[in-house]
Formats: structure tokens, C-alpha cells, sequence
């Protein structure tokens, strides 16, 4: 079997479950591959390997980064798109006034990541109003966000909600991003067009595998993948899990809309040109951009694993 | 005028003040800092109590205590983890910063040539090259190490190279005329007479290679069983579990204050007979 | 140049004129950045079996003219010459300051000069502690510097001066920290060693009396700017004992060179250096 | 035996070798290290060149130079931005180095009491307690003022408590005999004994500084215009810009080795007259 | 107490019996943790207006009696005693080495007692500079230590002792770094000073002339363990000028202290120390 190693941007989750998934049920060794992955962490930086060809597919954040690679001329593409939505929320403190989208914007800090700051909230300044200078960093701790009841902080709809529930002693509120038109693609799978090239049946090979892998991961035993997820990262917990599997179908993070045609994984060029303008618009990303480069619809949309959906 | 009484042992006042106060000092010199390190955990539960600090925010000592003593076994196991790295990127720092000063004495052409490779070094931040490093290491262990030496190395360079610099001219001069080789000026004055300069550099890197590991662990993630305390604060913090942060914290802190105590006391013992900085003065 | 070259008499020491010279001073000045004037215009002759000492009040650049014949400082004009070639590498030095290691023990400090020729701790033991008897601290072989005394430290540094049994030997007030009966002890070994040894000294001393004592000429300086003032042969024959040290001869030498002294320090210039 | 001929000025070649050394050495002294450099960035180029690393791992320094002159208005603007805190938190880190070194000196006590905090700021990861300072601390500059400084002031503290212990004994006794008071003690020779030592790590600190100025804009973050380069070498991590980070990275090696140059020259300009390793051995 | 107390006759000082102690050491021992006895049972009384010499052999602590009069140190057994209470924080001491502060100007270090006792630079400025006339250092009032030579550290020591008019001055060696004439002119100096100005004096030489010339009193020590082996009264009238120095009573005078030095060095006991 082919060795193949996929890198994670996170340290490993429920949020990577369907790759678990398909690496512990044998569904990538089934067509031929040998799949390691390679956890990732809040400050470790991967996409570099798999630019110098160290890895052989990593797990992008959205779409956005797919775009700038064009930008800056590599041969990156995405091959899937694991999540239909981004599962990007914004949270805010019940009952501060603070509970409607619109009202965000006047919050007193927002409390947003570096890539964030790069990507949606420039995004929400230019379609919502938000004022960029209030943000301050956010190092993956809620702290500040509980401590300050006028704040607002990002967090993936699957984890950060469930730690300030459990330690804040309430429930935020959440706006899905990708309710609010943030319609990027996310938990992409990118490789590099020599890949492609070269080792086309490869890559076939590794997104169908995943998606069964999500397939099986959201609807079939999962024990497996968790424990897998578990040994990667001991300190994670099953009630953390379960809120996470929980939360992905509550969305629809992974399954909904094309999908349920096109399958897990699915992607269309009407999406990836409406995220583009936004972008675009909120001058995130520069106009010209040919963003056909920076994805390739050849190994997805073909229904893969819709069967395995119970 | 009145003459003593030479019968009973006369003890001068100075004298009798002198003796009492090196009686304190013998018992302050331990009991005062645990007082103050007491004063001060205690301070921190007050503060807590006192401004309702929530316990996801800045846990009370008593609960991180309870923590370190529930979570010990994950804790210690990262804790040694982490030492592991510091030790080896210390010796490699000790290697490293020696070995480069001693280059650099060499001449002032080395010098002036390769200490700004040095500083470069000294200032690139770790996070923003470690992508590169990351490419073109591969294992593991090494990454770290890497990262922790580049963190630790300089204060031993530059201080050895300042204590290489600090020789008595006159003793120079002996040597020369003696016809003393490069390698015997160095080895039997300049590095002697660089100790105390040296050693300081060492107190300083031995905080920092501690620190140097676990940003190296930030930066470079770890994974699985042989995560060091850096995985372990990452995790905490993301999951709010602020109490086995601070302890993680506090494990930290204590590894810093076991190496500076060791290192002064290898600087001390080296010292001791003949650097003012070490010598218990005689009166 | 072999040793017995020139040896005339019985005295033991060979006539002055006839030794072959070891170094010339030529017109040797000095001149420190400070602007002051260490040395102007010195120019002198050092013979090979010379025991000459340098007399002069303190600042005339006696230590800077040791300096310069060592070569660890160089003329601001003016050659030193050494016409054999040979000795320059086979110099002992007793510093003004004892200039000793502080971290090395006694024995370690006198090892030094040997060491640093290659021969071993074992190998250098007996010329090591034969050297420290005779200064009377064979017993502080392990102290260090710092516990001893400052007369000691003084010692351990004459020791180390000459444990290698130099051709040529600079000594700057090597007994200046010393009690008088320690001092006529090391002034007769020292003249005993160089009789029997015949190598060269140049001796800086601040004592009318040892300088006559000990050497066959006495050069007497002048500060500010520092230059020779007086040249004075010591006639007296060698072995010199107890008896030339209460002899008719030695008290007049005395007076002759306290004489030279007096008049260097009377054509004293005025103070010169630029301090603004 | 020949005499030389004393017309003819006579160089021995001792003395000829020398000076020509001089004379090589006053030219080497900047042409050498201009021309290793020049080759370390030749080397890069063909490394570069050889391996076919594409542009988006490791641009080439052509391409590094021509971002660095093309985005030259944003990389400056942000290096002075980047500056400000790296002088702000140097300051701040002398004056509370030395502060605390002169606490420390005035009795073990002291030291061995509060020592450990100091450890304890040394060693404790900025990114695992920036939460904190983030929640009771309002204003941005103070906040990447404050953890510049954790970074900044151990070298300081450390050198200089060495340097205030390193005083010679005896002229120790002559302020005693003298009644000197503390203050004075410490004014008039503790200070300027431990100058040497404060400022060898004043030059360590001077790197940390800028290294810590850094790695709190990357930890504290910037907002709008008034972003240093940390956030510049972030967005163009993220932008998978590599020339412009690469440029960024650049220009904090130069503003490192400038600054180190610059201490360097205050610690000469201040130890000429007197210390060994600055002053100018007069031969 | 008053000084004009206990004066005796017109040799213009008082007679040894009459004056005041000024203190005592008593049964004093001093044991360095090295194991060297330093001192053992050293008793000695040291009256006002004293000039005692300290004479003895290297190593038979002359500097370590000094320290412990001064209070830098403190003996390991035995009592010193200053039943005045008055003077032990007026003390000037010349230590054996220069100890100058290197970052400061030969000007800033002979300021240094005045200033620490709060006295401005201006105001300093005449008494620091008297200070430097007399031991010939005034040009040199901006240089700093490392641009003197040996001597003139040493005066600039000895200016720094003298600035603040200390009731009691210890001296360790002032003047063995010094050339005869300019060692002769800071001995009448110092007589001159000491006789307007009645201060106390412990004097460690190991020139016995100069301690004759100088003293009231000679004590001689001897070696491992450093003892008082000798004490002597130099009962010739002051003040003292160059007759003297060539009188019949200062020839018979050096010769007694001659023999009382030698007898003590003979008496010399086995190095004693604890080196393994
Ligand atoms: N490094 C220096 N920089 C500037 N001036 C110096 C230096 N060394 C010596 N001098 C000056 O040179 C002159 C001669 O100094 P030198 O040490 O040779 O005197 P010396 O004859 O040995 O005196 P002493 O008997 O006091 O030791 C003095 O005036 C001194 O101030
Ligand atoms: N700090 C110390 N530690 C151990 N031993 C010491 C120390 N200081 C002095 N000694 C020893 O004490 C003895 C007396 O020393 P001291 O300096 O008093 O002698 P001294 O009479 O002044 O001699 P000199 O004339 O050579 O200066 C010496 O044997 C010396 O080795
Ligand atoms: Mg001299
Ligand atoms: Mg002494």
C-alpha cells in the first residue's frame, strides 16, 4: 500500500472523525493507501510541508487560503470540501445586547484569532459594519471571552461553545458564520498539482475514502475513530466528542445542501464564485484572481458513500 | 576613664550585634523566603476571594494544589518530557555558545564576521522559521532541540565572549612572553578567567532553555503519549480547564527555580575560592 | 656566544667592554596616548651577563623600559636591537604586581612558565618546589592567592620568574614587599644563581644600597620625561658577602650612587602630561 | 658577531610582521565581514538555486530584496512600530533589571526572597498567561509593553546582581572604614563595579527585547495600521507571501544586529578607560 | 580626651606611660578557615598619639593585625578593646595594595573619604588637591589608575589615607613602592604632620631604618603563628630631621631593631598551615 500522510490544522477531534474514521476501518487501505495523520496544533504551521511536498494532503481551513496560493502562484488545489459550512460561530453573552447579529458589531472587544482577523472578520467589517480595531487576539482560551460580558469571540461551533457552557456556566449565543452569507467551503482537502498530476488515482483514492470515512463516522460505530482520536490526544474527553458529533449534525457542517446528491465532499463552481466576490468585495482577496486554479471538481461530486447514509 | 573589666569575656556592642544578626541571617536565609512564597500564594487565594475571580479565569492555589496532586501522574510525565528538552538544548546551548565564543576569541576578524549570524539567530522569531525547520528536519526530538538551543544559546555566547575579553592584561603579557600557544592561553587563562561571566550566562540559560522547550513545543505541536507540559497548557487553555493550566504553570515555574538554585550552586562551588562574587568573606 | 667569552680575572665576571652585547636601546622614546612621556631618547647597552639595575624615582619609566626590552611594548620611536637573536624567547619576568592567577594554587602559578613549554606536573615537581623553598613557601603549595599575604604573593611570583632559569631576566622591585632579612637572604641566592648561571638581569629597584649589593652597573633615570641620567660602573668583585656589605668600598658606592639619584631628581623637569 | 648599521632605520621583522598585521587588520576588520555575509547570501541564492526550493518555501534574497524595496512604505511603517516597543520594553527592562538587582543587593534576604518571582517571570510561557493580562489589562501598548518586558529584563537582573557582587573586597572594607551609607556604597562602587557585567547584559537584552516585541505583538496582536512587522510576518504566513515574510524577518535581523552594534559601542565607550575587556591595549 | 594631656617635656611628645590608651588588643588570636594561625595570643596596647611601627617577617600578620584593629576583621579569639569609644570611626588606612576605584580619576578616588562624608567637590577641591601637591601627583589629578605606574598608585593611596586627617592611621607599606628620596621626604612629611597634628599611627614597614627614624615604638613580630616577639621604645627626640638620621643614637637604635627582627625570625617555628 501507497504511504500517504494527511496533515490535521488542529490536534486531533471529533472535528477529523471521518479521516479517523477511515483510516481505522481500513476504507483508504481498501483502495490502496496507507494513510497516516499528522495532528496539527494552534500554533504549528503545515500547509508548509505539504507546499515542500513533506506531506501529501492537508486538511485547509476555507477557501480563502486556496485563493491567495493562486495569488501568489502555487500549484495548491482543493480536491474536496469536508464541510459544506463554515463551521465558524460568533458568540456572545445572553441578554447584554448583544443577542442579535446585527448587534455585534458594538460589542466592546471582539476576541478573534489571527487567521480570523485575516479572513472573516475583515469580511464582517466591510458586509456588517464591524470595526476592526476592537479585536484582540485569541490564544484557544475563553477566559477573557467569560470574564468580559461585552465581548464576542470566535469559536467553532463544535468545541468553544461547549467549554464556556461547561466552565462560564452558560450557553452563548451562536451565529453560524455561514448563515450570515460567509459561504466559503471549510476542512478542505488540499494537495499540491503534482499530486494531481502524477498520482491522480491516489487522490481519488483519498477523498472518496474520507468521505465514506464521514459517512461511517457520523452514522455508523464510531467507537474506533474516537479511541483513535483519543490516544493522538489524551486530553480530550467523550462528552466533548459527543457534543462535537452532536453539533456537526445539528448544523449541518458536513452533511446538508449538495451533498445529499452529490455526496460528502461536494463542491460547485457557483459556490466557490459567490464566496470569491464577497471576498473580493470586502477586499479580503484582490480582483482577478483566477479561481478555477485553486480548486478542481475532478474527484468529487460523484455520490461516493451516499449509500452508506442509514 | 573607665577600664573594662578584663575578667568577664567584654563583647563589644558592634561586636555582640554582629554575632546576633549572623544568628538571623542563618535562619532568615530559609525561613524568609518560604514566609514570602507562603505570603504570596496566600495573597493569591485572598485576591481571588476578594474580587470573585472565577475559577476558569485564575483558579485558587488550594484547587490547583488539588489539581497537580489529582492530575499528577499526566502532569509529571509531560513535566519530564519537557526537562528532557531543556537539559540537552542547555548542553547544546553550553556546547554551542562556548564553542562560538571561543571561535570568536580566536580574533576580532571571526568575530566581527560571525557574530551577526549569531544575533540573527538571537532574533528570528522561532514561530515565524519554524515552518522551515519543519521542512527540512525530521525528527521530532531534533525540531525541538532546535528550537530551544536557538532560544538558549545566545546569553552563553555573549557572555563568554565578554569574560574571554576580561583577562588581566598583565597576565596576558606572562603568557606571551612564555610563548603560550592560542590553545594554552585559552585553556589555562582565558577560559578560567571567563568562568564567572561564563556562569552567569549559564543562570540566564538555564531559564531559558526551560522556556525555549516549551515554546519549542508550542510551535513545533507534539504528539500523542510524549507531549510535553506546552500540549498540556494548549489543551487546558483551549478546553478552560484553568486549573491544570495553572499547574501545569506552577511545574513549570518550580523546574525554573530547581535550575537557577542548581546552577548558582555549581557557580558557587566553581567560585568559591577564588571570585568575589562567590568568596564568603572572611572578617 | 658561548659563556666563557671574555671571562677576565678572577672575580668571575667578565669585564664589562668585553662581553658580547645582548640588546641595544637606541634612541628608544615612549609616549602614551594619554600624551604623557614615559621615555625620551633612552639609549643603553645590555651585555650579556649583566646584572644591571635600574634606579630612579617613581614614574621615570622603569617598568615601561622593562616592558619595552620584553617586547610586550613597542617604542613610539627609537630600535631595540638584539644582535645575537637568540634570547628573546627566554625571558623571565617579575612583574611590579605579582600578576598571579587567582584561581590556580601556589604550586599551579609556578608550574605555569614550565607547563607552558610542555613539561608535566610529575616532570615539573622538583624544579617547582625547589623553587618554592627557596622563598620559603614550600609549606602554601595548595593555597591560593588570595590566602596569602602580600609579601608571599610577591614571592610565589619571583618563584615562577624564575623556575625556568631565564637567559634573561627583568625583575621590576621584585624584594620591594619583603622584610630586610628576607630580602639579603634572596639578594645573596639571587647572586649565587647568577654567578653560577650567568645569565642577564635587569633589576629595577627603588634601594641605593641592594642596587649597589647586587649588580656590576647602575643606571640611573630621570623622570618626566623618563631618560638616563647617570651610568655608573660597580667595580666591586664578585662573590659579593656579609663582609662588601660592611666594607669601606661599598659605603662610598653608596654614596656615589645615592649622589646620581639625588641629581636625577634635582634636574627634575617639570611635571609633563596632558590631562585637560 | 655583526653589528647593524644604525644609519638605516632597522625594522626587526618582528616588528615589520607586526604592523603589516595592523594594517590587515584595520582593512579586514569591515571588509571581511561585508564579505562573508555577501557570501552567506550568495550561498543561500544557489541553495536555493540548486535544490530547486520553489519561491513559496524559500524565496531567493533577490526576490527578498525586491519585496523589501517594492512593500518598503508597509515593512517600515511596521519595523517602527516594532521599534518602539523593543526601545520602550528595553527601557523598561534596564530600569527594572537594575531596580531589582539593587532590591537583591541590599541583603540575602531580600534575594533569596524575591529571586524565585523573578525565576518565575523568566520561565512562565507568555502565550499560556496572556489571557490574564488580556482580561486586567486594558491599554495595547501596555500590554505588549509588559510582555516584551517578562522577556527582556532577566539578562539585566541577573548580570547585574553578579556585577553588584563582584565588587573587590577590599575597596568594600575602605567604603566600610569610610562609614559609608548604603546609598553611597552603592552609588560609588557597586554601580560602576558592576558596570561591565550590566552591560554585557544589556547586550543580551537588547536582542530579547526586539525578539520580545515580537513575540508579544504575535501573542497580544495589533490592531489597524498601527500593526508591527510580528503581524506583518502573520498575514503573510497566512497569505502564503513568503518573499514579504521573508523581507519582514529581514529587516528584524538588521534592527538586531544595529542595536547590538549599538550597545556594543555604549559598553565601549563606557569601559574604555578602564576595563579590561574594552580597553585598547597600548603596546 | 584632650591632646595636650600627659605632655612631657619639650621633645613635643608625650611620654609613652602618661597618654591615654587608645585601645587594647587582648590575648588576640586569628585563625583563618584555611587552617593558617595568623595570629596567636598577640597582646598588645596602642596609646593615643602613638607612632608605632609594626616590624616582622613576610606572612607573620602585620596586615592581619592591622585589619583587625581597623574593625575589617574580627579575631577568631581574644578581645580588642577601645575604652575612648571614640575614634574607631576616624580611621585612615593605606592598605598594602593601591585598591583605587579603576573607573575613577586619581582626583575622584583621594575625594572619596571626603565625599563619603558628605563633602562636595567644591569644597573638596583644596584639600584633595593640598593632598596631591605633597605626594607630587597634582598633574596627574585627571588620569585614571591604569595610566600610573606602581608608585604613584601607591601615593594616591596614601593622599586618600591622609585627606580626612584621620585621628588614627594605619598604614600598611606605604612607601616600599617608593624610591629612597621621595620615601624620605613623605617620612618628613609625615613626622611633620603627625607631630602639628597629634594623630595615632600604626605603621607596618619592613624597613628597620625607617621605623627607627619614624616610631616611638617598634614592635616586632614573629612568623607562623604570628606573635609579638619584641617590643621597643625609641625614646630619641622629635621632631627627627637628617641629623638624626646620621646620629651615633639612630645607628645604634637600627642595629637594636635589627637584632630584635633577626632574633624573631630566628625564633621562627615550623611553617604551620593545613594544606593537604
Ligand atoms: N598605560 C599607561 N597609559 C598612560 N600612561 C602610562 C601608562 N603606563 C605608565 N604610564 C605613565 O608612564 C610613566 C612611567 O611609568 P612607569 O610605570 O614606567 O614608571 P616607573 O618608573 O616604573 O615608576 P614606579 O617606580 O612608580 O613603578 C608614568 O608617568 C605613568 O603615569
Ligand atoms: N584570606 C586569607 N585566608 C587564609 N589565609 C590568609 C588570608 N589572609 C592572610 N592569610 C595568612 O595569614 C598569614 C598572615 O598574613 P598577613 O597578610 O597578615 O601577613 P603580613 O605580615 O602582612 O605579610 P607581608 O609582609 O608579606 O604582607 C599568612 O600566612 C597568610 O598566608
Ligand atoms: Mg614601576
Ligand atoms: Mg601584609
Amino acid at each position: 500500500n501507497e504511504k500517504v500522510i494527511f496533515g490535521t490544522n488542529w490536534l486531533a477531534q471529533a472535528e477529523h472523525g471521518g479521516y479517523y474514521q477511515a483510516v481505522v476501518d481500513g476504507t483508504y487501505a481498501a483502495c490502496g493507501l496507507d494513510v497516516t495523520i499528522q495532528q496539527g496544533g494552534p500554533q504549528v504551521a503545515g500547509r508548509p510541508l505539504l507546499l515542500a511536498g513533506k506531506i501529501d494532503f492537508y486538511m485547509g481551513g476555507n477557501m480563502q487560503q486556496a485563493f491567495d496560493a493562486v495569488a501568489q502562484d502555487i500549484p495548491l488545489r482543493v480536491v474536496a470540501a469536508s464541510f459544506q459550512k463554515e463551521p465558524q460561530v460568533m458568540m456572545s453573552h445572553p441578554g447584554e445586547g448583544l443577542d442579535k447579529w446585527e448587534d455585534l458589531k458594538n460589542a466592546d472587544q471582539y476576541i478573534v484569532g489571527d487567521e480570523g482577523a485575516q479572513s472573516f472578520l475583515l469580511w464582517m467589517a466591510t458586509e456588517y459594519g464591524f470595526d476592526v480595531s476592537k479585536r484582540v487576539p485569541y490564544t484557544f482560551n475563553a477566559a477573557p471571552f467569560i470574564a468580559n460580558k461585552k465581548s464576542i469571540q470566535q469559536g467553532y461551533v463544535t468545541s468553544e461553545p461547549f467549554a464556556v457552557q461547561k466552565e462560564g456556566g452558560f450557553m452563548p449565543n451562536q451565529f453560524l458564520l455561514a448563515d450570515y452569507g460567509y459561504s466559503t467551503y471549510s476542512t478542505t482537502i488540499e494537495a499540491m498539482q503534482e499530486t494531481i498530476d502524477k498520482r491522480p488515482e491516489v487522490v481519488q483514492c483519498f477523498v472518496d475514502g474520507s468521505a465514506k470515512g464521514w459517512y461511517n463516522y457520523l452514522y455508523g460505530d464510531n467507537a474506533a475513530a474516537n479511541a483513535a482520536i483519543k490516544k493522538d490526544n489524551p486530553d480530550i474527553t467523550d462528552e466533548q466528542i459527543a457534543f462535537t458529533i452532536a453539533q456537526l449534525k445539528k448544523f449541518g457542517i458536513v452533511d446538508s445542501g449538495d451533498t445529499e446528491k452529490l455526496g460528502i465532499g461536494a463542491m460547485t463552481d457557483a459556490r466557490m464564485q459567490d464566496f470569491y466576490n464577497k471576498m473580493v468585495k470586502a477586499k479580503v482577496i484582490p480582483a482577478g484572481i483566477d479561481i478555477k486554479k485553486s480548486y478542481t471538481l475532478n474527484f468529487v461530486n460523484k455520490g461516493v458513500g451516499l449509500d452508506l447514509k442509514k | 576613664m573607665s577600664m573594662p573589666e578584663p575578667s568577664r569575656p567584654v563583647l563589644d556592642p558592634e561586636e555582640a550585634r554582629r554575632v546576633r544578626q549572623q544568628r538571623l541571617e542563618r535562619i532568615g536565609r530559609w525561613v524568609l523566603p518560604l514566609a514570602i512564597m507562603i505570603l504570596a500564594i496566600w495573597l493569591w487565594d485572598r485576591i481571588c476571594v476578594w474580587n470573585e475571580i472565577p475559577k476558569y479565569i485564575l483558579p485558587r492555589p488550594g484547587l490547583v494544589l488539588q489539581t497537580l496532586h489529582d492530575d499528577a501522574g499526566l502532569l509529571f510525565s509531560s513535566l519530564l518530557v519537557t526537562l528532557k528538552i531543556t537539559f540537552l538544548s542547555l548542553a547544546l546551548a553550553v556546547v554551542g555558545g562556548v564553542g562560538l565564543a571561543v571561535l570568536f576569541a580566536q580574533s576580532k576578524w571571526v568575530e566581527m564576521s560571525f557574530f551577526p549570524f549569531a544575533i540573527v539567530l538571537q532574533v528570528t522569531p522561532i514561530v515565524a522559521i519554524f515552518p522551515l525547520i519543519n521542512i527540512y528536519v525530521d525528527n521530532q526530538t531534533t525540531k525541538l532541540l532546535l528550537c530551544a538551543w536557538i532560544v538558549a544559546f545566545f546569553p552563553i555566547l555573549s557572555n563568554t565572549t565578554l569574560g574571554l575579553n576580561s583577562v588581566d592584561r598583565n597576565l596576558l603579557d606572562l603568557f606571551r612572553l612564555n610563548g603560550a600557544t592560542r590553545w594554552q592561553q585559552l585553556r589555562l587563562l582565558r577560559l578560567p578567567a571567563a568562568m564567572p561571566y561564563f556562569l552567569g550566562g549559564l543562570k540566564i540559560a538555564g531559564g531559558l532553555s526551560l522556556i525555549g522547550a516549551v515554546v519549542a513545543e508550542f510551535v513545533a505541536g507534539a504528539s500523542g503519549q510524549s507531549s510535553g507540559l506546552a500540549s498540556r497548557i494548549i489543551e487546558a487553555g483551549y478546553r478552560l480547564n484553568a486549573p491544570r493550566l495553572f499547574a501545569a504553570l506552577i511545574l513549570i515555574s518550580l523546574a525554573g527555580i530547581v535550575i537557577f538554585l542548581a546552577l548558582s550552586l555549581v557557580s558557587n562551588l566553581v567560585l568559591r575560592r577564588w571570585h568575589e562574587s562567590a568568596m564568603v568573606q572572611e572578617r | 656566544m658561548s659563556q666563557s667569552e671574555g671571562m677576565s680575572g678572577d672575580s668571575g665576571v667578565p669585564a664589562a667592554d668585553d662581553r658580547a652585547p645582548l640588546l641595544f636601546l637606541r634612541n628608544v622614546s615612549k609616549t602614551f596616548s594619554t600624551g604623557t612621556v614615559a621615555l625620551r631618547g633612552v639609549d643603553m647597552t645590555i651585555r650579556d651577563g649583566d646584572f644591571l639595575s635600574l634606579l630612579g624615582p617613581s614614574g621615570c619609566g622603569k617598568s615601561t623600559a622593562l616592558r619595552l626590552i620584553a617586547g610586550l611594548s613597542t617604542p613610539t620611536s627609537g630600535q631595540i636591537e638584539w644582535p645575537g637573536a637568540s634570547s628573546r624567547s627566554d625571558i623571565g619576568f617579575v612583574f611590579q604586581e605579582p600578576t598571579l592567577m587567582p584561581w590556580a594554587s601556589v604550586f599551579d602559578n609556578v608550574w605555569l612558565p614550565l607547563r607552558l613549554r610542555g613539561i608535566s606536573r610529575a616532570q615539573a615537581q622538583p624544579a617547582v618546589m625547589e623553587m618554592l623553598e627557596r622563598v620559603h613557601l614550600a609549606g602554601f603549595a595548595d593555597a591560593v592567592p588570595r590566602e596569602l599575604s602580600g609579601g608571599m604573593k610577591m614571592r610565589v611570583s619571583i618563584a615562577r620568574a624564575m623556575v625556568t632559569k631565564p637567559r634573561l631576566l627583568l625583575m621590576d622591585e621584585p624584594f620591594a614587599a619583603l622584610d630586610e632579612i628576607t630580602r639579603f637572604q634572596l639578594n645573596n641566592d639571587l647572586l649565587d644563581l647568577w654567578q653560577d648561571q650567568r645569565f642577564t638581569v635587569v633589576f629595577v629597584t627603588h634601594s641605593v644600597f641592594e642596587s649597589v649589593f647586587l649588580s656590576n652597573r647602575i643606571v640611573t633615570m630621570a623622570a618626566r620625561p623618563g631618560r638616563v641620567a647617570d651610568e655608573m660602573a660597580v667595580s666591586a668583585p664578585y662573590p659579593r658577602d656579609e663582609a662588601f656589605r660592611t666594607s669601606v668600598d661599598y659605603a662610598a658606592l653608596c654614596r656615589q650612587a645615592s649622589t646620581a639619584l639625588e641629581a636625577a631628581m634635582g634636574t627634575n623637569a617639570e611635571p609633563q602630561h596632558v590631562h585637560a
